[in-house]
């Protein structure tokens, strides 16, 4: 089969699948599992072979939005390293996910709806990572959001996740309003919507300094949605009210990494716009991967934690574009995070499997000899997000780390703050959940999940080890060489070896209840009321404010005003029909008299 | 007999055979179909390359005043005729089958439809206002009869309301007419535009604002939006899907026709007034929509929201922003559509509308869910849909008449529209969530039928038409681009 | 003595006329009404217009009086019972009236030919009788013939108005 | 064939319908109306084959009458509207029966039928007339039959209380007219219209006055008869009063000739730019007063047959904003298609509204709920009319209306022409109104009998509505008729 | 010597007198009468304008005269129907009264 066609197949196989599943299979779970599963392998392959053959060049385009001499936004498929690495990533945890689902979700009432928004989102998101214009990077950007809104939304019957559902569509939309709008501002600037256009014509915008930040940071505000960045950060968490795979797949390792991509996608353009932007990117990431970790450290629920330790890592990749002088530091970054998360999900799936659907870690414990697999995966992922020498995270954190080092002092304490945190509440985790005496008959009775969740657990547990070894990343990215100063690894070191010590200290003894108590970490800094409180009284008190002035002042006093008023002459007039003759003769004449000096003397 | 005329005929005979007593649930079916059919096939014999109107046949009626009934089409209207009759079958469709005073139900439908389908094919001005007309009455008679709620009121408001915006529309209409030069009189939609392109047509803008708020309150233009969502939340819910769908488009494809060839000065005179009233289209009553605690009422204030759209394309007056206006006619038109007939499927089957006593009823009735989650998203701009192309064609048509380095009047009303999008993706999924999601709520029961027969297939279609036109936008933009060519980028 | 004649016709037509509306008896009013009729036709004959005058005093004094008198009789209308004097009606009708004769006034004032004296006539020797029969019934001819078509219908009117009882 | 002669035959048939009645059994009387129905409609012939060059230009008469384009178009709008009134009568012969004090039944009815026709020629005389003389007379003669005809009824208080009111205010115009006549004629020295115009130039500035007085007041009575406010109060009560097919003779045909006979007279005096200066201001008030009073007075109502007397005026005002638009190059024809359209719809209404009035057993709006589920084609026809008088596009009324704001704005009314639209858009109210009370109600009484309608009035009706649609698409054919 | 101004003058105020009859009585009887001295007002005008506008041949202008015949005789067959009717009134409701007739109104 021609190559030049893998792309388009990549792209377009999964749409396929999501539509077959939704009109023929409606009722079939196993047909539905098997055609999404073999979708993804699908993809998987194509995606391998595209990888190996770098010389591989598609150019071909789509027409979608045609003005013919005006305006044109093709559906086209770009191949570069950026989109040849994120290809490779998405389609591989996408099959593993896939797989791992089957065993998850067995005996779900939706299974079907389940696999099609899987494939819908597969669609979406590779269709991300292919686009080479922005309109196109824009149309799947909204597709995975609302797939994302569809697979948190999958126990639409719960009050919690219909809400979580709306809340991240909710989020992103108003990330992608400056997003788009960063998107019409560099268009109008430099006349094209496709990156290389952008790219090449840019040079007439830096005439315009304030322009350009203005684009770039909108168009980052994109990021900020999708990328869960604070303060946009808020739907992240809640979108744990999705199945657990969803969780990992969408909401740790590929679609939450979409806004870094982007960033990297463009990442010339933010290295031609003022120092001011990379500035703002850098403080942003930085703060949000101190302030997730913070709150990460005293969340109760197992995927909570982990929600917020995505939060922090995606932090660290932020940084990493604002910081770094290529893209692929952060790519490299999203690379094993993407593996590592995506696995710590999954062990946080079998888990709660396990103990029936219970995610409270304080009613968990002692699982460390009933399900030893999960546990060996699980300490896997924590040594690799940790950064423990030896494991994946170790190379692509260090990095960040360095540079940020490199580029601003107080950035790269926070960040080794951050890594300090990070160490503790996973190790607080593990502890908690793996260690002591279980908290509960669930616990007690807990087992080993089958095979078909474990296997990819397995796989992935090797490549979380082995993702960041120079040996495989060389393959992948091209890292620059630069001696990395001590003290990163010193600190960083420190860093880990504090978390864990700190965490030993704490809950090695297995209390039945969490002994320190920072409710302000707990209620995420209660950012999350704030905007409940702005959604109900601004946005809530405004419309109904305004709903208030359409009746009563618009509708009421205006146009019913006016009718009445209409009405009421008539009514007036109509009494003037006094029916008596004589009144009628008065009229007559004085209308005579108005009439004649009307005529005459006026 | 050319097509068009059949095309304005097929209804009015089928409507009398409706009157005229058996079966008018099959004989109206039948008379939809056939014009859709025929709607189909006209688009798929106009040539393209020639363009133009096509299908042309005048037959002068009174040259004293230049009227002639003429018919003729071009792409834009050909777009037009063809939602035209896909919404009126869907219409018909839905229709439940008990409906009372059947023969008379059906026949106020098809005359809606057939005046619709006569405004947007006749090339004679004259005709042009006159059919739009033929639908008043019928609008009064379904409010009226069929109506819900405070369905008399409201049959009046709106009644009223219309005949007084369309009568403000006449007096613009016989002002342009006066402007025409002497000798030159006529009412051929055709030759105004040419005299327009060529500058011997200076009506002034008197007449422009005369056009605009004549047609601005058959729109429901800011603010002149009030009898919309009454109107539809009371009006049975086929009547609602053409008024909303197909009738309020009469306003904007006038403004296509006439407006934009004839007065492009005083847009641009004008385009600060414009912009600050299609943002209270789309801002302000997009937070009275989020008010709103009923369906029926959200809708159709979501719709009045929607025209804001269409009015930033106007105002853009290039060939971006009025391409996406005019697919927009078409996109919203198929969407609120289906919203409505699904919103009387809902109302059918739980006997309320109220978010407080609704709640999932997904789980009792998923197919109802499924279509209605996609009308939902095509409402909301959902890539996909023939929506998002028409709003992202808007929105860069209006941002390109900006400026690199500052930020005009256009930039800020398309920044301020792209907030309209955030707005309506709230409202539209607390709707979804409140009635489709989350736990049961007290008119929900186990034993709800889930939608299916006729109005689950007549959604379908329209949901498809929605998906056909959003992938390839080029399907219609070939039509549509042609009729906007002249204009200077 | 042509203007004194005047004058005391005017008077007495205006002072009759005056109490045909003040009358509260309906016979009076007939009365002064007959009064007035003829003070008129007298007028007219001081405008050398003697075949008018005698037809006014046929047609008006005669006819229509007795006609008037008749119905009086025949519905046999005392004074008119005191009614409640409309005080609005009364104080609007002066007011409309005041208006009309200043309004009359100053129109004729306006009109210059008003202030000058009659032309005298070419002698004294044509009889206005022939003169207007003439006309009549050459020039006039058709609308002659409306007014006899008009009379016609009044009288198929007043049958079938007034019979008690159609046959 | 010289034009006299119409006049001459439909007197002639007059006068043979009352002998006929002097002589007819009692079972006969239909008989009479029938066969002044085929008369008038011969007569009706006849107009398109008169040759006006017949009239010798020499000839005494010719000084009075005048048979125009405009004359012949009221003719055949009178003889239309006669018979059309003749139809009704024979629908409203029960009610005519029920309120005369009469010996045998059908006794009184061979007169109603008969003086309809004389009023015709009355009016067809006015259409021609074209000296004060000949106006005074044929109006006059129009104006007693009338008389006669609001207060036939003399069992039924309404139509007595309504003929004694028309008979007082009638007369009171009366005099203003003759007095006006008296001081145009005194200022001109002349009776005759055209030689009025010839007479105007040479006049000095110091007699304007005078003549301005005098013509006022000939307006003033002519704006009685076409009722415009201040001078319409009139019209409620005595359309209300008087017999059905009266009134609906009354507000249609007298108003016409009244209308023709204002254009003459406008026409005369508006060729000296002063005097225009002063009248056409003096039309466009009374326009407006006019379109207020009528449309917004008639929203309240709740008696049908008073509802349209309110309307008539409305319509009036309409017809006057033309009027007072004269001098734009389509006035003329816009006003006279407008009163054509409104003798349709109008004749339309009050046809209907007699047939039910006679089932349901009065006029007012309540007895015609739920006419749709009674008698469709006829609260089909009704709502026809309705529309058209509300002025919709594609019915003749639209036509009309739009002609006429057309010569408006041409003539730049725009205050007018605002209130114009306001006015219709409040007219919109009151007509719906009606379509409401036959198709939103539920009749009184749901098992109602099937309503008798006659054949001759079945056909009517068809016509009319034909008609109403036909010239609303197609204007041509009217249009072909004047001048 | 008398002017047309003073006749003029006298039938304007006859005229006035008439019209007061209307205005201000209500029987119908009286106000009948005073429309007859209405038109016999009119008359009076029309004669003497007759008189004034003296023809070439030095007669008074006869065609106005004859217009007042006219005018006669149109009052005279107007008393006679008006009366007629007054009669019919009067036998259904025993008034000549104005006031009695209050049944159509508003």
């Amino acid at each position: 089969m021609d190559p030049h066609l893998y792309p388009w197949i990549i792209l377009f196989a999964p749409l396929v699948a999501a539509g077959l599943i939704l009109l023929l299979l409606p009722r079939r779970n196993a047909a539905a599992g098997v055609v999404g599963i073999a979708t993804a392998a699908l993809t998987c392959l194509l995606s391998w072979k595209v990888f190996l053959q770098p010389e591989l060049a598609v150019t071909a385009q789509i027409p979608w939005l045609d003005i013919p001499g005006v305006f044109a936004v093709p559906i086209g498929v770009i191949l570069d390293d950026l989109s040849r690495v994120m290809l490779v990533v998405v389609t591989t945890i996408a099959t593993l996910v896939f797989v791992y689902s089957a065993g998850y979700m067995r005996g779900d009432e939706g299974i079907p709806r389940y696999y099609a928004a899987l494939c819908l989102f597969l669609f979406s998101m590779l269709g991300i990572v292919l686009a080479d214009n922005f309109v196109m990077m824009y149309i799947f950007w909204e597709l995975v959001g609302v797939s994302s809104y569809i697979l948190i939304g999958h126990y639409y019957r719960k009050d919690s996740a219909a809400d979580a559902g709306k809340q991240a569509f909710l989020v992103n939309r108003v990330g992608d309003f400056g997003f788009l709008l960063g998107i019409l501002m560099l268009w109008l600037a430099t006349g094209s919507v496709m990156f290389s256009g952008i790219e090449q014509n840019l040079s007439a915008v830096t005439l315009h300094p304030g322009y350009l930040i203005a684009a770039c940071l909108l168009v980052f505000c994109g990021t900020l949605g999708k990328s869960a960045q604070m303060p946009l950060h808020v739907w992240l968490p809640n979108s744990m009210e999705g199945p657990t795979p969803v969780s990992s797949l969408l909401h740790a390792a590929t679609m939450v990494a979409a806004g870094v991509y982007m960033l990297a996608r463009i990442f010339p353009v933010l290295l031609a716009a003022p120092e001011v932007v990379r500035d703002v990117i850098m403080w942003v990431g930085a703060i949000t991967c101190f302030a997730a970790g913070l709150m990460a450290t005293q969340q109760d629920d197992i995927k909570r934690i982990l929600a917020y330790s995505t939060i922090s890592q995606l932090g660290y990749m932020v940084v990493g574009i604002a910081v770094a002088p290529v893209n692929d530091v952060a790519m490299f970054h999203l690379f094993t995070h993407a593996f590592f998360k995506c696995l710590l999900f999954l062990c946080a799936g079998s888990v709660i499997i396990a103990v029936h659907h219970e995610q409270d870690i304080w009613k968990m414990g002692g699982l460390l000899p009933r399900m030893p697999l999960t546990a060996l995966c699980l300490v896997a992922g924590t040594l690799a997000l940790v950064g423990c020498p030896g494991f994946s995270g170790y190379y692509s954190k260090d990095l960040i780390v360095a540079y940020a080092h490199g580029a601003n002092t107080a950035v790269f304490w926070i960040t080794a703050g951050a890594a300090l945190l990070t160490s503790f509440y996973m190790f607080r985790l593990f502890f908690v959940v793996f260690w002591g005496r279980p908290r509960g008959s669930h616990a007690e009775h807990a087992k080993q999940s089958p095979a078909i969740m474990t296997i990819p657990l397995l796989l992935l547990a090797v490549a979380a080890v082995a993702a960041g070894y120079p040996a495989v990343s060389k393959h992948f990215f091209a890292l620059p060489h630069g001696e990395i100063p001590h003290i990163v690894h010193f600190a960083l070191l420190a860093a880990l070896l504090g978390g864990l010590a700190l965490a030993a200290l704490l809950y090695a003894r297995s209390p039945m209840t969490d002994p320190v108590r920072v409710p302000l970490f707990a209620n995420r800094f209660y950012i999350d009321n704030f905007y409940d409180w702005l959604v109900a009284r601004g946005q809530g008190g405004l419309a109904v404010l305004s709903s208030w002035f359409d009746r009563w002042i618009i509708d009421g006093l205006v146009v019913t005003g006016a009718a009445r008023t209409v009405w009421a002459t008539g009514y007036v007039l109509r009494f003037l029909q006094l029916g008596n003759l004589q009144a009628y003769a008065f009229f007559f004449g004085a209308g005579v008299l108005a009439l004649l000096y009307f005529l005459v003397f006026r | 007999m050319s097509p068009l005329l059949s095309l304005i005929l097929i209804p009015l005979v089928t409507a009398a055979f409706c009157m005229a007593g058996s079966a008018p649930r099959r004989i109206s079916l039948f008379g939809a179909a056939a014009n859709l059919i025929l709607s189909l096939y006209l688009l798929a014999s106009y040539n393209i390359e020639i363009g133009g109107f096509q299908f042309v046949s005048e037959n002068a009626l009174f040259p004293a005043y230049g009227i002639s009934f003429s018919l003729g089409a071009d792409g834009l209207s050909l777009v037009l005729l063809l939602l035209s009759t896909l919404v009126t079958f869907a219409a018909v469709w839905v229709t439940p089958k008990d409906v009372k005073f059947g023969g008379m139900f059906y026949a106020c439908l098809l005359l809606i439809s057939s005046g619709a389908i006569g405004a947007f094919s006749s090339i004679d001005l004259f005709f042009f206002y006159a059919f739009h007309e033929l639908a008043l009455i019928p609008t009064f008679l379904l409010i009226g009869i069929w109506g819900s709620g405070e369905r008399q009121r409201i049959a009046w408001k709106v009644t009223l309301y219309l005949a007084f915006g369309s009568f403000i529309l006449l007096l613009g209409l016989i002002g342009l007419w006066l402007a025409v030069p002497e000798g030159l009189r006529t009412m051929d939609i055709r030759l105004l535009q040419q005299l327009g392109y060529a500058g011997l047509l200076a009506p002034g803008p008197a007449v422009y604002l005369l056009l605009l708020f004549g047609f601005g309150i058959l729109i429901a233009l800011f603010p002149f939006h009030t009898w919309a969502p009454e109107a539809y939340a009371s009006a049975p819910a086929p009547a609602a899907m053409l008024h909303a769908g197909v009738l309020k488009k009469f306003g904007l494809y006038g403004l296509l026709r006439l407006a934009v060839p004839i007065f492009p000065a005083e847009i641009q005179q004008f385009a600060h007034l414009l912009l600050i009233l299609l943002l209270g289209n789309i801002l302000y009553v997009g937070f009275v929509t989020i008010a709103q605690k009923r369906l029926d009422l959200m809708l159709g204030y979501s719709s009045v929201m929607h025209m804001g759209y269409a009015f930033l394309g106007l105002a853009a007056l290039n060939q971006l922003g009025l391409g996406g206006m005019a697919l927009m006619l078409f996109a919203h038109g198929l969407t609120i559509a289906a919203l409505f007939a699904l919103c009387g499927e809902i109302n059918r089957r739980t006997g309320t509308l109220e978010f407080a006593q609704l709640g999932g009823l997904a789980g009792v009735t998923p197919k109802l869910g499924l279509l209605f989650g996609f009308a939902a998203m095509a409402s909301v701009g959902l890539p996909g849909f023939a929506s998002f192309a028409s709003e992202i064609l808007i929105f860069f048509g209006a941002f390109g008449r900006g400026a690199v380095g500052g930020f005009n009047w256009f930039q800020t009303a398309t920044a301020l529209s792209l907030w309209g999008v955030v707005i309506s993706a709230i409202y539209m999924l607390r709707a979804y969530r409140r009635i489709f999601w989350g736990s049961r709520g007290s008119a929900v029961n186990d034993d709800l039928n889930d939608i299916a027969g006729g109005t689950r297939w007549a959604v379908i279609l329209l949901i498809a038409a929605l998906l056909l036109t959003g992938f390839r936008p080029g399907l219609l933009l070939d039509y549509l681009n042609p009729v906007f060519a002249y204009l200077p980028q | 003595m042509l203007n004194i004649l005047f004058w005391v016709l005017s008077v007495l037509m205006l002072g009759s006329a005056a109490a045909v509306v003040l009358f509260r008896n309906p016979v009076n009013s007939a009365m002064s009404l007959v009064l007035s009729f003829l003070a008129l036709a007298a007028l007219y004959v001081t405008l050398d217009a003697f075949f008018i005058g005698i037809i006014q005093v046929l047609v008006y004094a005669g006819a229509v009086m007795v006609l008037f008198l008749f119905i009086i009789m025949l519905l046999d209308l005392k004074a008119e019972a005191r009614r409640r004097l409309n005080v609005a009606a009364l104080g609007g009708g002066l007011a409309v009236l005041a208006g009309f004769i200043l309004l009359v006034v100053q129109v004729v004032k306006s009109l210059p030919a008003a202030r000058l004296p009659f032309p005298p006539l070419a002698g004294a020797d044509h009889s206005d009788v022939a003169e207007v029969g003439r006309a009549l019934f050459s020039n006039f001819n058709l609308p002659f013939q409306v007014i006899g078509v008009l009379l016609l219908v009044s009288t198929v009117g007043v049958v079938i108005l007034s019979r008690r009882s159609l046959r | 064939m010289n034009p006299l002669y119409l006049e001459v035959f439909v007197i002639a048939l007059g006068i043979i319908m009352l002998m006929a009645e002097a002589f007819a059994g009692p079972g006969h009387k239909r008989e009479i109306a029938r066969a002044g129905i085929l008369g008038l409609l011969a007569v009706l012939v006849a107009t398109f084959w008169i040759n006006p060059e017949a009239l010798n230009a020499a000839a005494p008469y010719a000084t009075f009458y005048r048979a125009d384009t405009l004359a012949i178009f009221l003719k055949q709008f009178a003889l239309l509207s006669t018979v059309i009134i003749l139809v009704m009568s024979l629908e409203y012969a029960p009610t005519v029966e029920a309120s005369l004090p009469s010996e045998r039944r059908g006794a009184g009815l061979g007169e109603f039928y008969t003086l309809p026709v004389f009023a015709c020629a009355g009016l067809m005389w006015m259409a021609s007339a074209v000296d004060f003389v000949m106006i005074f007379v044929s109006l006059e003669l129009v104006t007693i039959s009338f008389y006669i005809l609001v207060s036939y009824l003399r069992r039924d208080r309404g139509s007595l209380e309504a003929g004694t009111k028309y008979l007082v205010l009638g007369a009171l115009s009366t005099g203003f007219l003759v007095y006006g006549i008296t001081w145009i004629y005194g200022v001109t020295g002349q009776t005759n219209l055209s030689a009025i115009a010839a007479a105007l130039p040479g006049l000095s500035q110091a007699v304007v006055p005078a003549l301005l007085f005098g013509l006022g007041l000939v307006l003033v009575s002519l704006g009685f008869k076409i009722a415009a406010a201040p001078f319409q109060f009139w019209v409620p009560d005595v359309y209300q009063g008087a017999p059905t097919p009266v009134t609906a003779f009354l507000s249609v045909a007298s108003k016409a000739a009244g209308f023709i006979v204002l254009l003459r007279v406008v026409d005369t005096f508006v060729v000296v730019p002063q005097l225009q200066a002063k009248i056409v201001p003096l039309l466009a008030v009374l326009a407006g007063a006019t379109m207020i009073f009528g449309n917004l007075a008639a929203i309240p109502q709740s008696n049908l047959k008073r509802l349209l007397a309110y309307s008539s005026i409305g319509h009036a005002g309409y017809l006057l904003l033309g009027v007072a638009s004269i001098g734009a190059p389509f006035a003329g024809t816009a006003i006279l298609f407008y009163l054509g359209g409104y003798l349709l719809m109008t004749m339309l209404a009050f046809l209907v509204m007699t047939v039910v009035a006679q089932a349901a057993g009065g006029d007012d709006l309540s007895d015609f709920a739920g006419l749709n589920q009674r008698a469709p084609h006829l609260a089909f026809a009704m709502m026809l009319a309705m529309l058209g008088l509300a002025g919709l596009p594609l019915t003749v009324g639209f036509l009309g209306k739009l002609f006429i704001f057309e010569s408006a704005v041409a003539q730049e009314h725009y205050f007018l022409v605002a209130l114009g639209v306001i006015t219709v858009a409040a007219g919109f109210y009151y007509y719906l109104k009606v379509i409401r009370a036959m198709y939103w109600l539920q009749p009184a009484d749901p098992d109602a009998p099937e309503i008798p309608v006659g054949a001759p009035t079945r056909l009517t009706i068809a016509i009319l509505c034909a008609l109403i649609i036909w010239l609303g698409v197609y204007p041509g054919p009217l249009l072909a008729l004047l001048p | 010597m008398p002017t047309l101004g003073d006749y003029l003058l006298v039938s304007g105020l006859l005229f006035s007198i008439g019209l007061a009859g209307v205005l201000l009585r209500r029987n119908l009887l009286i106000i009948f009468m005073g429309l007859e001295l209405m038109l016999n007002a009119a008359n009076l005008s029309l004669v003497a304008f007759a008189r004034h506008g003296v023809t070439a041949f030095g007669l008074p202008d006869y065609n106005a005269q004859v217009l007042v015949f006219f005018i006669i005789t149109v009052a005279a067959a107007e008393v006679a129907v008006g009366l007629a009717i007054i009669v019919a009134l009067y036998r259904l409701r025993q008034t000549t009264h104005v006031e009695d007739l209050d049944r159509m109104k508003f």
